[in-house]
């Protein structure tokens, strides 16, 4: 083992092989590579949070003409959120009266291992991931169900009236919205063939937000309501139920559903990219080359490729992370029916129809199909689908205003039908 | 290497103690969470003779998801029954539902 | 000792315990707690039997929607969750008796068959080397294989549609007129 | 392990065993770090100031029970839906009207649930 050689290793995040290649294939060795690995990831999860927390505050503050955190930490405010995290640290944590004890404690734990367990599967580079399961995704969705069941735990244990309807609230979102996400993510699994994340980035020549656009938009309004984000942030809604499940929690216990909530956005955020925009490669690029002629950038046969390839990924998580907090400051709250009734009469069939359409076309053309003309016949499948979608929702929205007008109308003349003889006497 | 029989014995076991909760519980749901834990003993055995006997032909692995399935429409139909039962009733104590008796 | 065999002894020991307190608490929403460990235990086992599918699928059904129609019925009827009564009902030792028996029995067949005391029928060995590594694209062939479960599949899709309508008119109150 | 795929999976498996650290760690720093003095109007339920009144059980709509069995049967739906969609590129024709029939059976839950009127927030 040579320190230089570690070091170059390490920076090339070939960790894994370089031990291999010193040590052997033995178990001993893979299990200090994954330890290694797994630490790497939690802290990198649990430090870019504060950094999340800082961009968000400030981003949000510019876009409503404000200034946000500008004092600790100099001009820009950059230490405030560390600032925060020392005064959860210091708090004193209380445990309310009448809590069941082991629900309240185990679920800020159990929120925060599902978000952190559905990093495993997320390609930072090539080959460089937690484990390349050959379920990736479905894996996602395995462990993001589990962190519907943490908010039932947080509701119950709390023994407090907010906090369970906070949390019936919660989990009737959480898991309305999981239908169209599963359903939405289907369509890339049929197009790559594969559930494995690192083949559907391979599957990418074309990424998938050009080929299966309204997939990738029911899956980004799923993201945006499975992690409580506004619109659809029901979940805490201040104004209403005080704060949700999570009104009786204080000090690091609350930080550690705030946590969650950050570390879930970003994982969304690298679900998106992964999925839909080619993750670490450089589809774009590859294609502009193509046409001169020129061989595309691969960044797997490069030494230090997965290092370059991190700056690329992490740039494009930063874009969709962006449209997040864009969409917060943008829209306000929904109320409870419209959010189900958008996933339910809405999102739902719409993404049936979308996985039926697109099984058929995907079929219908021969095996032998020019994948320029295959992605075009996709396309177009899935804007007419959008457009028809938007059509329909439109008839039904002016239907249903001439039903309030007339009933409007009616009340009106009812009301003057009244009170004009009263007004005789 | 964990030889077949682990995984029979498991699966016994497991079975036995949801048999147990089916056959002792007083409250209705605690009855089915009973049934569930018998349903994933099945769905052991079934796992466990795919993977040892027939690796090649996915019959154990089919059939376990139907297990799934029919778990989960037993659960869906019987807690809205009991549910239903409670609002008539006041009650999800399996030996008080007894009106049949009579 | 392989490291796969402590796993397993680990996974065993976690899914038998959650269990048992899945029969015996008081407290019913404790015992669907255990009953969530146990499931993952179970989620357990299929990754070492290779069904990684099935694991995943463990943890999506069971885990986060089962548990979650349980807890709901559990927090509807909760009023009547005193936890000072016995959790069991009269027959309880008898219950245990005939549970002991059967367990008994069956643990005794699997002994006799696999082991040294009685004549071996199945080779306790190793599991074969999977031929197929996408046991997941073997499963999803054999549901639309005509030859295989194309009709368990769409019996599936009538028995969920069944459930689904059989308990929205079950758990719906009926209208006030 | 020498198989590839438990190879993997041992990672999970190391995943999920080291897992609670990272929120328990804080959670316990805070324990030693904050003060600690309990006392019973602190511990009170928090209800805006206002002293809770009854007791935590509610009466809540069937309704949110109606949405959790929905998502149940789609639930299921999925673990039928994920290994075909894997092996799409390998199967037929034939396939595409089973899972038509399959799907379209299941709409047809929906349908009946939105024609019940059970998707309505009441």
């Amino acid at each position: 083992m040579n320190p230089i050689d570690l070091l170059i290793a390490t920076l090339q995040l070939r960790l894994g092989e370089y031990l291999v290649s010193v040590y052997g294939s033995e178990n001993w060795v893979f299990v200090v590579r994954d330890v290694l690995t797994v630490l790497t990831i939690s802290t990198f999860c649990l430090l870019i949070v504060i950094f999340l927390i800082w961009l968000e505050r400030k981003v949000i503050a510019r876009m409503q003409d404000r200034l946000g955190p500008n004092r600790v930490g100099g001009r820009y405010g950059l230490l405030q959120t560390v600032a925060d995290v020392l005064k959860l640290l210091t708090k004193e944590s209380l445990t309310p009266a009448g809590a069941d004890k082991w629900a309240y404690n185990l679920a800020p734990l159990l929120i925060v291992m599902t978000a952190l367990l559905m990093w495993a599967v997320i390609p930072f580079g090539p080959g460089a991931m937690g484990a390349d399961l050959n379920i990736g995704v479905f894996y996602i969705l395995a462990v993001s169900s589990v962190s519907v069941v943490c908010l039932l735990l947080a509701g119950w244990g709390s023994n407090n009236k907010y906090a369970l309807l906070g949390a019936f609230r919660s989990v009737a979102q959480l898991v309305s919205y999981e239908v169209p996400m599963v359903l939405s993510l289907l369509i890339p699994i049929i197009l790559a063939g594969s559930m494995a994340t690192e083949a559907i980035i391979g599957a990418q020549y074309i990424p998938f937000l050009f080929v299966i656009p309204l997939s990738a938009v029911i899956f980004f309004i799923s993201a945006l309501a499975e992690t409580g984000r506004t619109p659809f942030d029901l979940l805490e809604a201040e104004s209403e139920i005080v704060a949700g499940f999570h009104v009786e929690y204080g000090g690091m216990k609350f930080g550690m559903f705030f946590l969650a909530e950050f570390i879930g956005t970003l994982l969304m955020s690298a679900l998106f990219v992964t999925i839909y925009w080619g993750g670490y490669t450089l589809p774009l690029v590859n294609l502009v080359l193509g046409v001169f002629g020129l061989p595309p950038i691969d960044l797997a046969s490069l030494a230090w490729g997965r290092t370059l390839s991190l700056p690329i990924f992490f740039g494009k998580v930063f874009v969709i992370y962006f449209v997040f907090i864009w969409i917060r400051a943008t829209l306000p709250r929904v109320r409870i029916d419209q959010m189900l009734n958008l996933n339910w009469k809405f999102l739902v069939p719409l993404s049936l129809v979308l996985i039926l359409v697109v099984a058929i076309v995907d079929k219908a053309l021969p095996a032998n199909t020019n994948v320029w003309a295959y992605s075009g016949i996709m396309l177009l499948a899935n804007i007419l689908i959008a457009v028809g979608a938007i059509e329909l929702l439109r008839r039904r929205g002016r239907q249903e205003r001439a039903a309030a007008e007339a009933a409007h109308d009616d009340e009106l003349a009812d009301i003057s039908a009244e009170a004009l003889p009263a007004a005789h006497h | 290497m964990i030889p077949l029989s682990w995984y029979l014995i498991v699966s016994a076991l497991l079975f036995s103690i949801g048999l147990f909760g089916l056959l002792a519980r007083r409250n209705a749901v605690a009855m089915l969470m009973a049934v569930e834990l018998m349903l994933n003993a099945v769905n052991i055995n079934l796992v466990a003779f795919w993977r040892y006997q027939t690796p090649e032909a996915p019959a154990g692995l089919a059939w376990a998801v139907f297990v799934l399935t029919i778990a989960a429409a037993e659960a869906a139909v019987g807690l809205a029954l009991i549910i239903s039962v409670y609002r008539r009733r006041d009650s999800v104590i399996a030996e008080e539902l007894d009106t049949l008796k009579f | 000792m392989t490291s796969q065999q402590v796993i397993f002894i680990i996974l065993a020991v976690i899914t038998l315990a959650s269990g048992l307190v899945v029969v015996t608490n008081r407290n019913l929403f404790h015992a669907a707690l255990a009953m969530m460990l146990s499931f993952f235990g179970v989620a357990g086992f299929y990754v070492l039997l290779e069904a990684p599918f099935l694991a995943a699928s463990q943890l999506l059904v069971y885990i986060g929607a089962i548990s979650i129609l349980i807890i709901f019925a559990i927090m509807m009827t909760r009023r009547l969750m005193s936890t000072d009564e016995s959790p069991f009902n009269s027959q309880w030792i008898a219950a245990l008796f005939g549970t002991l028996l059967i367990g008994g029995l069956i643990i005794f067949v699997i002994v006799s068959v696999f082991s040294p005391f009685g004549d071996i029928i199945i080779a306790n060995s190793a599991p074969p080397s999977l031929a197929v590594q996408e046991s997941t694209v073997l499963l999803g062939r054999s549901f639309v294989d005509p030859d295989q479960y194309v009709i368990p599949f769409e019996i599936a899709s009538v028995l969920l549609l069944g459930a689904l309508v059989g308990s929205i008119a079950i758990a719906r109150p009926e209208k006030e007129s | 392990m020498t198989n590839e795929v438990l190879q993997n999976w041992q990672f999970i498996f190391i995943f999920v065993a080291l897992s609670p650290i990272f929120p328990a760690a804080p959670v316990i720093l805070n324990r030693l770090l904050g003060p600690q003095k309990p006392n019973a109007i602190k511990q009170q339920t928090y209800e805006c100031g206002i002293e809770t009144v009854g007791d935590t059980w509610i009466q809540f709509k069937v309704q949110y029970y109606i949405y959790a069995l929905i998502f149940v049967v789609f639930d299921i739906e999925a673990v039928f839906l994920f290994p075909i969609a894997a092996a799409w590129g390998l199967l037929g024709l034939f396939a595409v009207f089973e899972v038509a029939l399959f799907i379209i059976i299941l709409a047809v839950g929906l349908y009946y649930a939105w024609n019940r009127g059970a998707l309505e927030w009441f």
